[in-house]
């Protein structure tokens, strides 16, 4: 049998749409990628030219690449990221763990307490966390850099957290309970397994701004050694502002390692956020 | 092992009071089901004795030993719920180890038991599967399995066949039946399905709005309800219920008679109807007859009898299976 | 075991000048000490450093923005003086002014380099269109309209998106010759001449007529790209800081040359922007007093001149040590020491120690005076205002 | 029949250890000095001598004329960078995920990816290449632009005072769009199937089915996402300081109070950073999205029906 | 109005064909109801009807005329989902009108309409509640006004009791027999469950494995299963089927007896076996006894008949209510 017409017009809309957006969405960042591959005059007379053999160039790649350790930036970043992402997710499941599941007093109060910390930008806070960790020695460490986007992401986490721990079956954790479970082995064993598509959602929106963050590791550890990409880059784009060869190769270094953690957690975090609709 | 005793139990929420002081002993071994409508609480009964809700007044006594500071955990209890409640993420064996794992239970001991339960529940091809890769069934026997290998001294069961196909409805109520027998443990089973409560009990509880209505065994309360409620609520279809004249008659504020105790005739009975609407199961025929200043009666007939609707029918009730209440509402002696 | 010294800098452009041709002529000079340049971006300098220093873990030199950015580093106590560091004699007073306490009394930053406005043309461009280096306003807008005119090139590549262009290249640029240079500048931290007055008005309205000789959407082009627009040949003239020497050394494939900026008569004297701008200083907290010191005194040598002048063309010694410069278009520059009066940009003495602060204010005025949403009047006046609300000179 | 006895329950430790870790990084390493900090534009500094000052920084910022000037212009912008992502995002958002969620849709996964994508890009790299793209030298723009015949309406929009707001809250709107996107996509799918079936037979398709069926079920995830795009425009500041630098040109035309905060807080060029001042701006700021959270949760999120499914 | 013709139907999710090829036809006025097992393609079918699921073959006709490419509301049908699949955010009133006021149709029309339908099944105090203000059987009779105000030429139900409790299905079931003979409409109508089917329909359609099994009336398919299948599908307890010698003897290879068609007796029946348990229901009692070579037999027995597990007993079958299948499983002539 044919389709019915009326669904395939429809359809046809809706891809015509959907495809629009994605152009949108994605040629600034083409466009960026594709001329990072070509020469300088290209670069500027046709820079909606694909590049061909004839303005094909390297050049760019060369110059970032000789001035700094992308590789070591890029391993800066990845520790700093999910270091981060581990604590933010760990702590940030038992907080809304306890705040979902047992009623005692100061719950509430406790819930509106983190939420303030999404209302003001933490960073006006830097001076104080910078002489902590001047105290405690932690200068130019990238594990500064992990506690502060801890506490940084917490809010957040255990917001979104919280919505999804209540959605796991009181059933099953009573169960547990039942069978002689402790809450932490609950916990552990239970409840954290069947939230995992929420964590990869709280992952996801919590990298973002960890990723991408200059401030920070500016301040807490600027040295060659605990330098992330972001603020490689950044000194990149600082340095060579004229040369395009070189800002191009070096934004779509530093924005090619985002987009690969991003398709390696958008699986999970579609499940994440689909998780209540398709059951 | 295994004796339970609520002392004057009540639980609240909030204002509202959902258990309003049950007293209940169970022996060792007995198989008691609790059965009531929607919202009576019967499932926040059984919760209280299994420590998954604190009550507010009252003892719960467990063997003996007053529970009610103990955790659940701590009870001496197994537990299968209305969902099942399998992690989803550990195979059927990972469900029934890993309570035991947790106790410390030796290997060797907890592959024992596991064996024996799944022998026992026919098991054996699912060890290794998901709960998602099981049928509702099946899912239901891991999760029994999973409260077995635990050796418990009382069992609880919330309405565990209610999500189950007609079919497996009746295979697994079978299934439970032999694992008391078998076990020798006590079981505390919520249901509202009339046949799971008769056919299962030793004794049956019946609830309402959080108070004991009725406790007996399963063809006492068919028998002899103590009052109007339990009349209505044990047995199906529905007892009929007759009032003003007609009761009166027999020297009762609520005559009941239910429908398999009409006897449908062309004259000459008790009442005269018309008869409003037939229903055919094949094995079983329910007429439901008009009776003027009576109201509707259901007459259940054996096999395929033959009805019309409109045709005028005369019923009698069987005898000695009246059942008389007075204006309280309560049962009047025989 | 080697002490490692590290430098605060918002000069990341360098970095590669001190990690290859600064750095090992330090240390070679200097065994057992380690160097480190470690630069921030230079939006991030101000707000990263001052954090760092609060904490307590800046680098133990740090380069010195001129006058009240590092004289306020230095009440706080965050830099020490450098009065006693020795060949501090090999600068003069004024060299040593942008970084000297109001008194004059103490010096808390080594002068590194200062910096000289004027303009760098395309000398094929000139050559094509057929005109002629100008000396006079008059000339320069003749040579602009006719450049227009010809249409090949866009007369002059500035835009006005990053503010900060529209001030410093235009208005400090050219302002030295209205206002008469250091007499001027004087006059108005006195109090004695207000920005209202003719001679500050004047640049303004001079500036405003630039407008209709920029490229298509100006409002919008950015520093680097003015920069992009010239060294590609695409246009004619750009204001510049001497600073852009060596970029446009590695990118333009033309002739350059350069002119100071024109003035109004033929025959008047003339005057350039000669700034002070970059110095380095000690950061008290230093765990290393010994080795910051040493290394500050390096930057008082001659061989510290010589490296830094000709691997930086453009940024040009404060000392007093000859410096033979290898640049030809940096030479040009510093040879109009020798022509015309220099004075320092008019808004960074004293005068941007308060809120709203002149330079920033001078800034937004600039850029609006030539994108026309300000007339001339209306922003000196409003600039005068802002100074006035907090800015008492001193009777 | 004995009588009832009654047994305390032991306390629950476990609680405290479940919400420690959380509790003390939070408390220590954000709260802490964010309190330190807002507690400054209570305090005034003369002479490197910090004094208590009460409110008279509050009196300062709002009867100063050129310091109430530049919060009330930097409010206004900020208000107005909100209505833009109000009116633009939130409505694309939604727009993009109800078009995602037409059933048996073909490439759902590479649509939804791509959108997404540039909510992962640094703002460096974002102000970067907007710049780039809208830059009349380099002329992408202008020449797409004059593909399709529209040139003459091209102009240096980020250098312009009546455009430069508009031209960088479209940028921000273009970076985030995937957020509500996303959310209300989850939104709709969590609508059941069998509503939506019993619309197209109750003859309700395409958009009428949208306005009078999905829109009111996910009005909750709506408010969660104003809520959200509210307390993100309020603190936002790194796009606009990257594309338009600090001083949030063209003259203050960009500013928004979280520049206004930074140049205040942290200084520029010559400006030297006031703490004190800063910290009043700050505390106002937080006072502002505290008042519209709240309000959100007490009176709007409560009046809001929430459907259980 | 309201005939349905299915031609050749077929549907496949991918690979999986789930409807393999019905062709049905369905007279004007006439209540068909589907059942079968969970799984077996009854929704599906139904939302093929409906126009929700796009057949890979055959045509649907409604009316005679073939609407595969029209849109659901298009089709002049209604659908009352399993679910209800009301409107949460509109009242009940509004759920019944907004297609209505899709359609166009004008206001005083609307208003009559719906006065109509909520006078015949007694909504007229629900009417400005919103679906979660309601109780379950509410939101049903809520779901079923929605249908009935859009007068449609055919009723579409899927399962629309198995979400309510025992009281309320019998109600409502009463409700919609009702309203298939107040409207005449044709009406659609899937179960599982045995009661429901029997009562209800014209016609059963008894679908397995996306195949159509039997169709028949009610009490057809219970005194004439065609197949094995079908005859282990209608009836409660399921029927027995004994195969073997014992078949033989009758002439087939599987013999069916239904639990209700068995006599108990002390000896001299056709088998002897051993009562293994017993269930009392009190209006029923169904024994299990199990018979060498043969497995266990269910007995229905009326009343409290007594039997006890262990006791020697002998059964026979009545006499004309034998079904013989042959080695395909298909029923043998009587
Ligand atoms: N957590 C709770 N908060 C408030 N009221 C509750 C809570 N749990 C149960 N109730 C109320 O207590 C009463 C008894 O509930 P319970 O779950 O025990 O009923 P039930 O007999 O198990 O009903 P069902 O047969 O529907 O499962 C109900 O009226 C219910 O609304
Ligand atoms: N969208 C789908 N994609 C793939 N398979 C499907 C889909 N919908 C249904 N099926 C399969 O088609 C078969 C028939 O499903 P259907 O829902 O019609 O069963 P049913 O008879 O209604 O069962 P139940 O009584 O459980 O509702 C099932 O095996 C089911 O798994
Ligand atoms: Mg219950
Ligand atoms: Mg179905």
């Amino acid at each position: 049998m044919a389709q019915i017409p009326v669904f395939r017009m429809r359809r046809a809309v809706v891809h015509g749409l959907l495809g629009g957006y994605t152009l949108i969405a994605i040629l600034p960042v083409l466009l960026i990628i594709m001329n990072s591959f070509k020469d300088r005059k290209a670069i500027f007379n046709h820079p909606l030219a694909p590049p061909g053999p004839a303005t094909f160039s390297l050049i760019g790649y060369e110059t970032v690449l000789k001035q700094g350790d992308f590789l070591s930036y890029f391993q800066n970043s990845l520790i700093v990221t999910v270091g981060s992402l581990f604590f933010i997710l760990l702590f940030g499941a038992m907080a809304s763990f306890a705040l979902t599941e047992y009623r005692f007093r100061g719950n509430v109060f406790l819930g509106l307490f983190l939420a303030l910390g999404v209302m003001v930008p933490i960073r006006l806070g830097t001076i104080g966390i910078l002489e902590m960790m001047a105290k405690s020695g932690l200068v130019n460490s990238l594990f500064a850099l992990i506690l502060v986007y801890t506490a940084q992401g917490l809010p957040l986490a255990c917001f979104v957290l919280s919505e999804f721990m209540r959605t796991v079956s009181a059933d099953l954790k009573n169960a547990g309970r039942v069978d002689g479970l402790s809450e932490y082995v609950v916990f552990f064993r239970l409840v954290l397994p069947l939230v995992r598509p929420a964590m990869a959602t709280v992952a996801i929106f919590s990298m973002i701004p960890i990723w991408n963050d200059l401030w920070f590791p500016l301040i807490l550890a600027p040295a060659e050694g605990t330098k992330t990409i972001t603020l490689g880059t950044q000194v990149f784009i600082g340095q060579f502002v004229t040369n395009w060869n070189a800002v191009l190769a070096a934004l779509t270094l530093s924005l090619t390692p985002a987009l690969i953690l991003y398709l390696i957690f958008s699986r999970q975090l579609i499940r994440g956020l689909t998780a209540g609709a398709v059951k | 092992m295994g004796s339970l005793k609520l002392k004057g139990v009540r639980k609240s929420f909030g204002k509202f009071e959902a258990i309003k002081g049950v007293d209940l002993d169970i022996a060792d071994g007995e198989f008691v089901v609790f059965v009531g409508p929607s919202g009576c609480g019967k499932s926040t009964l059984l919760r209280v004795i299994a420590g998954l809700e604190e009550h507010s007044e009252g003892n719960v006594e467990i063997d003996g030993r007053i529970v009610d500071a103990l955790p659940p955990a701590k009870r001496g209890i197994a537990m299968v719920f209305q969902t099942y409640a399998l992690y989803p993420h550990l195979s059927a064996r990972g469900n029934m180890e890993l309570a035991l794992k947790q106790e410390g239970v030796a290997r060797s001991d907890i592959d024992a038991r596991v064996t024996e339960a799944s022998r026992m529940l026919a098991l054996d091809q699912l060890l290794d599967r998901r709960p998602a890769e099981l049928s509702g069934g099946q899912r239901q026997r891991i999760a029994i399995g999973r409260a077995v290998v635990r050796q418990p001294s009382l069992f609880l069961f919330d309405e565990p066949l209610s999500n189950l196909d007609a079919g497996l409805r009746v295979n697994t109520r079978l299934e439970i039946a032999r694992l008391h027998r078998l076990l020798k443990a006590t079981i505390v089973y919520v249901t509202h399905d009339q046949v799971e409560a008769m056919t299962l009990a030793d004794r049956i509880v019946v609830l309402n709005q959080g108070a004991i209505e009725q406790v007996g065994a399963p063809l006492e309360l068919y028998r002899r309800p103590a009052n109007l409620f339990v009349a209505g609520f044990i047995g199906s279809p529905r007892m009929n219920f007759v009032q003003g004249a007609a009761a009166a008659a027999y020297g009762a504020q609520t005559l009941g008679v239910r429908p398999e105790h009409l006897r449908l005739m062309g004259t000459g009975g008790t009442w005269q109807g018309e008869v409003s609407h037939v229903e055919h199961l094949g094995s079983d025929t329910f007429v439901y007859v008009d009776v003027p200043q009576t109201g509707t009666l259901t007459v259940r007939l054996d096999g395929e009898a033959v009805a019309a609707p409109g045709a005028k029918v005369s019923l009698s009730p069987v005898a000695n299976q009246l059942h008389r209440f007075g204006p309280d509402g309560q049962r009047l002696a025989d | 075991e080697d002490v490692t010294l590290t430098i605060e800098s918002w000069r990341n452009d360098d970095l590669p000048i001190w990690q290859e041709k600064i750095i090992p002529a330090f240390e070679k000079a200097n065994p057992g000490i380690k160097v480190v340049f470690s630069p921030t971006a230079p939006t991030e300098y101000n707000a990263a450093l001052n954090t760092k220093l609060d904490a307590g873990t800046a680098g133990d030199l740090i380069t010195c923005r001129p006058f009240d950015a590092s004289l306020e580093l230095f009440k706080k106590g965050h830099l020490t003086s450098v009065n006693d560091v020795a060949g501090m004699d090999t600068f003069n007073a004024v060299a040593k002014s942008a970084w000297s306490t109001d008194d004059g009394a103490t010096t808390f930053c080594v002068p590194m380099a200062s910096v000289i406005h004027g303009f760098i043309y395309n000398k094929d461009a000139f050559a094509k269109v057929g005109v002629d280096v100008p000396k006079t306003e008059e000339e320069f807008f003749a040579a602009l309209e006719k450049i227009k005119k010809e249409g090949s090139y866009v007369p002059m590549a500035m835009g006005t998106a990053d503010q900060w262009e529209a001030a410093t290249m235009g208005y400090q640029n050219i302002g030295p010759n209205y206002w008469h240079g250091e007499d001027g500048r004087k006059a108005l931290i006195a109090g004695k001449e207000k920005l209202t007055d003719a001679d500050w008005v004047a640049p303004y309205q001079t500036l405003a007529r630039w407008a209709d000789y920029l490229g298509d959407g100006y409002k919008a082009q950015t520093y680097p790209d003015s920069q992009n627009m010239f060294a590609l040949g695409r246009a004619a003239i750009y204001p510049a800081g001497s600073w852009d020497i060596s970029v446009f050394n590695t990118q333009a494939e033309f002739k350059m040359g350069a002119f100071y900026p024109p003035v109004k008569k033929e025959g008047d004297t003339c005057y350039i922007s000669d700034h002070a701008d970059i110095a380095m200083g000690a950061n008290a907290k230093s765990a290393h007093p010994e080795e910051t010191k040493k290394f500050l005194a390096w930057l008082t040598s001659a061989d510290f001149a010589d490296i830094y002048a000709n691997s930086l063309p453009g940024f040009f010694s404060l000392s007093n040590h000859e410096v033979k410069l290898q640049d030809p278009l940096a030479q040009e520059f510093v040879n109009w020491r020798g022509t015309c009066k220099t004075t320092i940009r008019s808004t960074y003495q004293i005068l941007s120690r308060g809120t709203p602060n002149l330079e920033n204010e001078t800034w937004g005025a600039s850029a609006n005076v030539i994108n026309g949403s300000e007339t001339p009047e209306a922003a000196a006046k409003r600039l005068q205002d802002g100074l006035d609300s907090w800015y008492k000179p001193a009777p | 029949m004995s009588e009832p006895v009654h047994i305390r329950r032991p306390r629950r430790w476990h609680i405290a250890v479940f919400l420690a870790p959380a509790l003390l990084v939070y408390t220590i390493l954000m709260v802490v000095p964010l309190a330190e900090t807002l507690r400054l534009s209570l305090f005034t500094e003369q002479d490197q001598v910090r004094s208590f000052a009460g409110l008279s920084n509050f009196a300062t910022l709002f009867g100063d004329p050129r310091w109430a000037q530049a919060f009330w212009n930097a409010l206004l912008n900020n208000i107005e960078f909100f209505c833009i992502h109000m009116a633009v995002q939130n409505p694309v958002g939604i727009a993009l995920a109800a078009l995602l969620s037409v059933p048996r849709l073909r490439g759902r996964a590479a649509y939804r990816t791509t959108i997404f994508m540039p909510t992962m890009l640094s703002f460096v790299v974002i102000g970067f290449i907007w710049k780039l793209i809208l830059s009349p030298l380099w002329g992408v723009t202008p020449s797409i632009m004059a593909a399709v015949g529209l040139k003459w309406l091209f102009g240096p929009w980020l250098g312009q005072e009546d455009t430069a707001l508009i031209a960088v809250s479209l940028v921000s709107v273009w970076q985030y769009i995937g957020i509500p996107m996303m959310l209300i996509y989850a939104a709709l799918l969590s609508i059941p199937e069998e509503i939506i079936e019993a619309a197209e037979c109750d003859g309700l398709i395409g958009v009428a089915q949208f306005w009078k069926i999905k829109l009111p079920l996910i009005m909750p995830a709506i408010g969660l996402i104003s809520v959200l795009t509210f307390v993100a425009n309020f603190n936002a500041f790194d796009l606009i300081y990257v594309s338009q630098g600090a001083l949030a040109g063209p003259n203050f035309a960009t500013d928004i109070l979280g520049t206004f905060l930074y140049r205040t807080f942290f200084g520029h060029q010559l400006q030297l950073g006031d703490q004190h001042m800063g910290a009043t701006i700050a505390t106002v700021m937080f006072l502002i999205i505290l008042s519209v959270v709240a309000f959100y949760l007490l009176v709007i999120q409560r009046r809001m029906r929430r459907y259980e499914f």
